[in-house]
């Protein structure tokens, strides 16, 4: 029962972020928010039993993939600068 | 409530999670964002995925203790969905990389990142 | 063999070794590739060989030491062997192609080219869902990656619109095989069909997830403009890839999974494919960019597959046959078509005109769009064939409706392309410069393109029963192009004459009578021919062609070999006539209303053949249902070529701009052709009846119209080939109407009028262009008083108008004689009227025609002009010595026709004695009359002279003109609008109201087009929509609600 | 406005086709057959503790394969898309400031988190973890070197040369299993060993090391080509 109450828990606050990722006018918190979809899904992932899609989800979904976010986000914004 | 488990509660988290990364894809102007919302369809999807694999109230599909190594089919959830989880991450992972380089580059082109502004080819 | 593991293996291996390479090795790291490409060619072509020569076995590829379903494996089958090759070859050619582009990219993307194949390989081998997916993953992200060979703000847009596509497609494809594995367990394809899936809402939904990814990997309409936007963006060697290669992976796909769809959801995938197929041929009309055609054109292609592969439960055994010809003709064609637009580099195809300065690359050009467009002898000739012969034995006519519109818009956009490239104007002097290896790819694909096509008609039944060896004969000219024009022309006119002496005892009857007017006529015009000089290149290999194709009309013995000769007859005259000048236009509504006829033929035959063991012809004698459709389909489709009212506007400019020797051709002897069918119909079929009323009454009325409009129009003409060509309008409602009559005579009359109008039309058009050919004008205001510069000429044209007007004593009269009494003898007065006023109005155009050019004052430019070149008069002369013969014994041309009609209608016939011809109402004798004619002439002509022997000759330039120039000087000419009283009087008749309807509809469909590519406005995100959209609509209607 | 209504009309569509299979699922009492026999048999025909790890590596070994090279094509594809003109041109990218804290932080955390990787990718056959887990752990260390330093010793050449070396392996491990074994990829070349060793499941963890390491490279490769374009303007 506690394991549903806390997937259920945790199921509100994925769909928060998305949506936050979503809407949020700043990219920045869009791309964290996203990430931490991912990992909060990972927890999802341990509380299913699948320890290994968990540890891929948290190490590639929320850790590589955020970080390629902002370097081509930083890279972007350099980019504006040298146009103005 | 009895009949409710986890699996249906992450099947239908990770649909709302499609859903939702739809939504933005076709709502969204942005090019970030709408790859963002990618990665959330993506998410979504691997959550579905996960979730029909599982079986209420069974382990994780590693044996390492000996009581699991008898009669193992009994005592764990299935590890097939798992490994096309895995294989779904990574490729993810690659698409978004390249949506990423892609976006760059567009912006490198017309310094901006509204997909409306990338009309060129058309008719 | 060659275990097809190693194909994947190697892949790979050669893929990831290729990153060891230092910097600056990209020749060697392309050298690799292409020879791992080769390598996976010769693999698989050497297991298709077998399966094709030795039926071995499916051969079973196993990974890991388990079966399935507990690990993946792959099938080496037939089909896989297929497919595979196709797929390597493409990649191997494509690769060679694209050789300089990948190197000048850098190694990675020739990494990028070989695991699109290798993605591609697994795709069409694998036997397990999930791997399916992540080896259609690699090929997509493969694509992604070549579309931005050149980075252009164009081809970044387009790539990031395919991924994101992509991306959605993919995912939904996942959700399905999830689901599919969450209920039966497995995701082993085969083993899914085995549990015989229930049809539970969860299950059809997954079934329904993974049938519409599919689909949508094949870029339906509208949700493509994706795929549509990487066809126009990326360069033209990718364009190839993604066509051919990835497009041909992805029906194989929908061939493998169709079995786990439901019956309906076929159905809804058939329908899919074919709106795809007619609405992306619709809207390539508008497109001007070729590439962007060309992506419009494979998108509908797929789509006619994707139609085909959903009916199979229709269609039945022959599904296969049809997917792999119309697959292979698509495969060869579009990959050779985006090849040569990548040598172009033209961005409108209005600047193709530049392919001319390439002769081999022209060439190429034309098979593949004459492949692509689905002409003979290309494979896709016999899987339409078969296509709407088995649509029609199922009674799907909407089917075949549907898709032979999409063909024919296909035709307009293919022709008008060609038309572009042969005719418009070059815009510079820039010469096209083909490297070698961008030529061997094409020389190959356009070779296999014909061995495809013998291939796949050795496959079929009927197809296999062709006679080849005319249009062998013909091809065989294209070889010897580099020979001067009268060896050609010899070997032509030997070849013909060879042919007829081995064959025409075996023409019998009505038959021969045509096979006499197609192959004489042809050899009689083919003189005219020595007049050229020079090389006069692509002339020979298409006249051959064209009479091939009437010969093998006059042989058919089936359906199939006359819908054959008919199109390959439609091909040659094509480049005949678009060989004249200003013919762009003409040659392409030409060729639409020839292959909008040849459709409606093929409908019929289609038709026809319902419900019978065999496509003889004889089955046409024997229909039981539709009988009056299937004769109202192909009466019209033969009227195209006769060039009935309505169906005329193609002939006037194709007939007068053509060159001197081809008018006659063209005129005189490919009009026949409708003819011919025609009387073959009403042979097989007899009188045909809507309600109450006859087809032949109709067709009567069609003919009246037909002869007074013609007549008409060829009055008001100023261009005197013109004048010509609408006389043969004229001519052509008389043979229908003799045919509509249903009677001996009239029938006698209209055979024997054809061999007359085949002779007298032959007459005046070479006379007239060998006229032309030297006062360099066909205005006949422009002309005048050549009589004395031309005499030979002018006799040609005073007998042919003699018999054109059937004025006695020649052997128009006894024609004219007959009809009337036929007429007479049906009491249909008020045609039979209607035909007698447009009589007269023959004599007005031919008294203009003689009287402005030859008589009359000469005009200065024309004073040191010559006679006619001798051998354009040649043939003239030896038609007038049979003219004579046949106007002196008109039992030698009538005798003979009337007792091959006398088995169809024994009621009525004429008959003979000596050279007198007695019929129910009266007698007429061909010699006497001759006799009395010349009589009475020559006492005229001896009385004149006579009365003029006083006369004074007075120079010619005896006159002057008042002050002022007026502003058009020929208004001043006597012979300009020389009917201008009889114009005021009943030209309201002749208003182009026909031409305007047709430009209208074209109008029309045009802006239809222009509407519907607005859909694809360019956004990715309206992209996305569609495809979201796309998959709601269809489950929908698929599921009738949620 | 309009627009966006009409959207959200196409999502509730979509939702509601969604809730249908949602509606239609029935959570599973037991394994499908094919899991069963995994379940049962994993341990004797693979000999890997995990089983995730032996569905990966053995009985669906091409998909792993196969995602190997989609990683491959992204990088390679990355590598020629982001190729600029200027390539020739070795100037060095301006030095700019950087945290030494950073810096001396990144020194000693990135061989700790390299051991970490590739633990979790040698032990992939008997705990959770594996070669892309343990290579995308690698590359996040790499990363750090390269936010943190201002001239990170990485080599391209080196990379690449690991990156091909363990794919070809991958390959030819895959090829040596028809050869020496029941079919392309089987693990049992050589004998499987003591079950729940670092030892056993036969060539599954030379397999996972490999991946591991090819899957590092790649990502870093990713990463490092992003890099080199920042530092080119």
């Amino acid at each position: 029962m506690i394991w549903i109450i806390i997937s259920v828990v945790l199921g509100v606050v994925m769909i928060t972020m998305s949506v936050i990722s979503i809407h949020h006018k700043k990219i920045t918190i869009a791309i964290l928010s996203a990430g931490g979809v991912s990992l909060i899904a990972s927890i999802l992932y341990l509380l299913m039993a699948a320890p290994d899609v968990a540890l891929t989800e948290a190490a590639i979904g929320s850790g590589l993939t955020t970080f390629i976010f902002f370097y081509v986000l930083n890279k972007i914004k350099k980019q504006k600068h040298v146009k103005e | 409530m009895q009949n409710i488990g986890i699996e249906q509660i992450s099947l239908a988290v990770g649909f709302i999670l499609l859903l939702l990364g739809i939504w933005g894809m076709i709502s969204q102007k942005n090019i970030l964002k709408i790859i963002v919302s990618f990665t959330i369809f993506e998410t979504g999807i691997n959550v579905i995925l996960v979730a029909i694999g599982y079986i209420r109230n069974k382990t994780a599909p590693i044996l390492d203790s000996p009581e699991l190594q008898t009669d193992t089919a009994e005592k764990i959830v299935d590890p097939l969905p798992q490994a096309l989880v895995l294989t779904s991450i990574v490729i993810g992972l690659g698409v978004t990389a390249l949506l990423l380089v892609y976006a760059l580059k567009m912006y490198k082109q017309k310094k901006t990142l509204l997909i409306n502004d990338y009309k060129d080819t058309k008719w | 063999m060659v275990n097809p593991i190693y194909i994947i293996a190697v892949f790979l291996g050669i893929a990831f070794s290729i990153g060891l390479l230092r910097k600056n090795t990209e020749t060697f790291a392309g050298i690799l590739s292409l020879l791992t490409l080769g390598f996976a060619s010769i693999v698989s072509a050497q297991w298709f060989y077998s399966f094709v020569t030795a039926d071995i076995e499916t051969f079973q590829i196993f990974t890991t030491a388990f079966k399935p379903p507990f690990s993946i494996n792959l099938m080496m089958g037939k089909d896989e062997a297929l497919f595979t090759l196709m797929i390597n070859a493409i990649g191997l050619f494509g690769g060679l192609y694209m050789f300089d582009k990948l190197k000048k990219a850098g190694k990675n993307s020739f990494i990028a080219l070989l695991m699109l194949i290798m993605g591609l390989n697994v795709v069409v081998m694998t036997r397990d869902l999930f791997n399916l997916f992540v080896f259609l993953e690699i090929s997509s992200i493969a694509v992604a990656g070549l579309v931005i060979l050149t980075q252009t703000t164009k081809s970044i847009s387009a790539g990031f619109k395919y991924m994101i596509a992509t991306g959605i497609i993919a995912g939904i494809l996942l959700i399905g095989i999830a689901f599919i594995y969450s209920y039966t367990g497995t995701l082993n394809i085969d083993f899914i069909l085995v549990q015989n899936l229930e049809a539970t809402k969860g299950i059809s939904i997954a079934v329904f997830f993974i049938m519409i990814a599919i689909v949508l990997e094949l870029k339906p309409f509208p949700a493509n403009g994706w795929g549509l936007d990487v066809y126009s963006s990326a360069q033209s060697g990718v364009g190839a890839l993604l066509s051919s290669a990835y497009a041909t992976a992805s029906i194989y796909v929908l061939m493998k999974l169709l079995p786990l769809a439901p019956e309906n959801l076929q159905f809804f995938i058939a329908t899919i494919g074919i709106i795809t197929f007619v609405f992306s041929n619709l809207m390539a009309l508008k497109q001007d960019n070729p590439k962007r055609m060309l992506g419009y054109s494979s998108v509908a292609q797929i789509g006619l597959l994707t139609a085909v592969i959903g009916l199979s439960s229709v269609i039945g055994s022959y599904t296969y046959f049809i997917v792999i010809s119309i697959l292979i003709s698509h495969f060869l064609a579009k990959a050779g078509l985006f090849w040569i637009s990548g040598i172009i580099k033209q961005d409108s195809i209005k600047n193709w005109s530049i392919l001319r300065t390439n002769k081999i690359l022209l060439v190429l050009f034309g098979i593949f769009i004459f492949s692509l467009a689905g002409l003979p002898p290309f494979p896709s000739f016999f899987g339409k064939w078969e296509l709407v012969m088995q649509l029609a034995e199922t009674k799907n006519f909407i089917w075949i409706f549907a898709i032979l519109i999409g063909s024919f818009f296909e035709i307009v956009f293919m022709f008008r392309w060609l038309g572009y490239a042969i005719k418009l104007d070059m815009p510079n002097n820039e010469k096209i410069k083909v490297k070698l290896h961008q030529l061997i790819p094409l020389l190959f694909f356009a070779a296999t393109t014909f061995i495809a096509g013998y291939y796949i008609s050795s496959e079929h039944k009927y197809a296999s029963l062709i006679n080849y060896l005319p249009l062998a004969v013909a091809l065989g000219f294209a070889f010897i192009e580099f020979l001067p024009a009268f060896i050609k022309n010899t070997l032509a006119i030997a070849a013909m004459a060879a042919y007829y002496y081995f064959n025409y005892e075996s023409y019998t009857d009505i038959q021969g009578v045509f096979a006499a007017i197609f192959i004489i006529g042809g050899i009689l015009t083919l003189i005219a021919g020595y007049a050229y000089k020079g090389k006069r290149q692509g002339f020979y290999p298409f006249a051959l062609m064209m009479f091939a194709g009437l010969i093998g009309l006059v042989e058919a013995t089936t359906t199939l070999e006359f819908f054959f000769a008919w199109e390959l007859m439609t091909i040659g005259s094509y480049f005949l006539i678009l060989r004249g000048k200003k013919s762009i236009k003409h040659a392409l509504s030409y060729m639409l209303f020839s292959m909008g006829g040849a459709y409606l033929i093929l409908a019929g035959f289609g038709m026809a053949a319902i419900g019978k063991s065999d496509i003889s012809l004889n089955i046409l004698s024997n229909v039981e249902l539709y009988a009056p459709w299937i004769f109202g389909l192909l009466a019209i489709g033969f009227m195209t070529k006769t060039a009935s009212i309505g169906l005329h506007i193609w002939l006037p400019g194709a007939h007068a701009e053509a060159e001197a020797d081809v008018s006659p051709m063209v005129s005189a002897i490919l009009l026949k052709a409708g003819v011919f069918g025609l009387i073959m119909l009403f042979l097989a079929m007899g009188e045909q009846f809507i309600g109450n009323i006859s087809f032949a009454y109709i067709l009567s009325w069609v003919a009246v119209i037909t002869a007074l409009m013609g007549n008409l129009m060829a009055a008001f003409q100023e261009d005197a080939k013109k004048l010509l060509a609408y006389s043969s309008i004229g001519a052509l409602g008389y043979v229908l109407f003799g045919l509509s009559l249903m009677s001996h005579l009239g029938w006698l009359t209209a055979v024997s009028f054809s061999v007359t109008h085949f002779m007298f039309k032959a007459l005046l058009f070479l006379a007239i262009g060998g006229v032309v050919w030297r006062v360099k004008t066909k205005d006949m205001y422009k002309m005048g008083g050549l009589i004395k510069k031309m005499p030979f000429s002018f006799i040609s044209v005073l007998i042919g108008i003699i018999v054109l007007a059937g004025v006695p004593p020649l052997t128009g009269f006894a024609g004219k004689w007959l009809f009337f009494q036929a007429v007479v003898e049906k009491q249909w007065f008020l045609q039979g009227a209607i035909l007698f006023f447009s009589g007269i109005i023959t004599f007005l155009y031919c008294f203009r025609l003689i009287h402005t050019i030859f008589l009359g004052q000469p005009k200065d430019e024309h004073r040191n002009i010559k006679e006619a070149p001798f051998w354009i008069l040649v043939p003239q002369y030896l038609i007038l010595l049979v003219i004579m013969l046949f106007s002196m014994l008109p039992n030698s041309l009538l005798k003979p026709i009337g007792e091959m009609l006398l088995p169809y209608f024994p009621n009525g016939a004429i008959t003979w004695d000596g050279q007198m011809a007695t019929t129910a109402l009266g007698y007429w004798n061909g010699k006497i009359v001759m006799f009395i004619v010349i009589g009475i002439f020559a006492v005229v002509l001896a009385w004149l002279l006579f009365m003029n022997r006083k006369a004074k000759k007075v120079k010619q330039f005896n006159i002057g003109y008042a002050a002022e120039r007026p502003f058009l000087p020929e208004t001043t000419h006597f012979a300009y609008n020389f009917f201008a009283p009889y114009q005021k009087a009943v030209g309201f008749l002749v208003a182009p109201g026909i031409t305007n309807f047709w430009q209208r509809v074209d109008e029309g469909v045009h802006s239809v087009s222009d509407k519907f590519t607005k859909i694809y406005n360019g956004n990715g995100q309206s992209y996305l929509i569609h495809i979201v959209a796309f998959i709601l609509v269809i489950y929908l209607i698929s599921f009738g609600g949620f | 406005m309009l627009r966006n209504s009409l959207l959200i009309l196409l999502i509730l569509g979509l939702a509601a086709i969604m809730y249908n299979l949602y509606a239609e699922f029935t959570p599973k009492e037991k394994l499908g057959f094919v899991a069963e026999h995994y379940a049962n048999n994993g341990k004797d025909e693979v000999g890997a503790a995990n089983l995730v790890t032996a569905v990966v590596v053995t009985y669906r070994g091409l998909d792993t394969l196969g995602e190997v090279s989609i990683l491959f094509l992204t990088a390679a594809i990355i590598g020629f898309f982001l190729k600029t003109k200027s390539s020739n041109n070795h100037a060095l990218p301006k030095v700019k400031r950087y945290s030494e804290i950073l810096g001396t932080g990144a020194k000693i955390l990135v061989p700790i988190i390299v051991l970490l990787g590739t633990y979790v990718f040698i032990n992939g056959h008997l705990t959770p973890g594996g070669g892309f887990q343990g290579g995308a752990i690698i590359a996040s260390a790499f990363v750090l070197m390269l936010i943190a330093l201002p001239r990170p010793a990485i080599n391209h050449r080196v990379l690449s040369i690991i990156e091909s070396l363990s794919g070809v392996s991958f390959v030819i491990i895959g090829l040596l299993g028809i050869v020496l074994a029941g079919g392309f990829l089987d693990n049992q070349i050589i004998g499987l060993g003591t079950f729940g060793t670092i030892l056993s499941a036969g060539t599954v963890p030379i397999i996972y090391i490999l991946v591991g390491l090819k899957v590092g490279t790649e990502l870093t490769g990713i990463i490092r080509n992003l890099k080199e374009i920042q530092n080119e303007e």
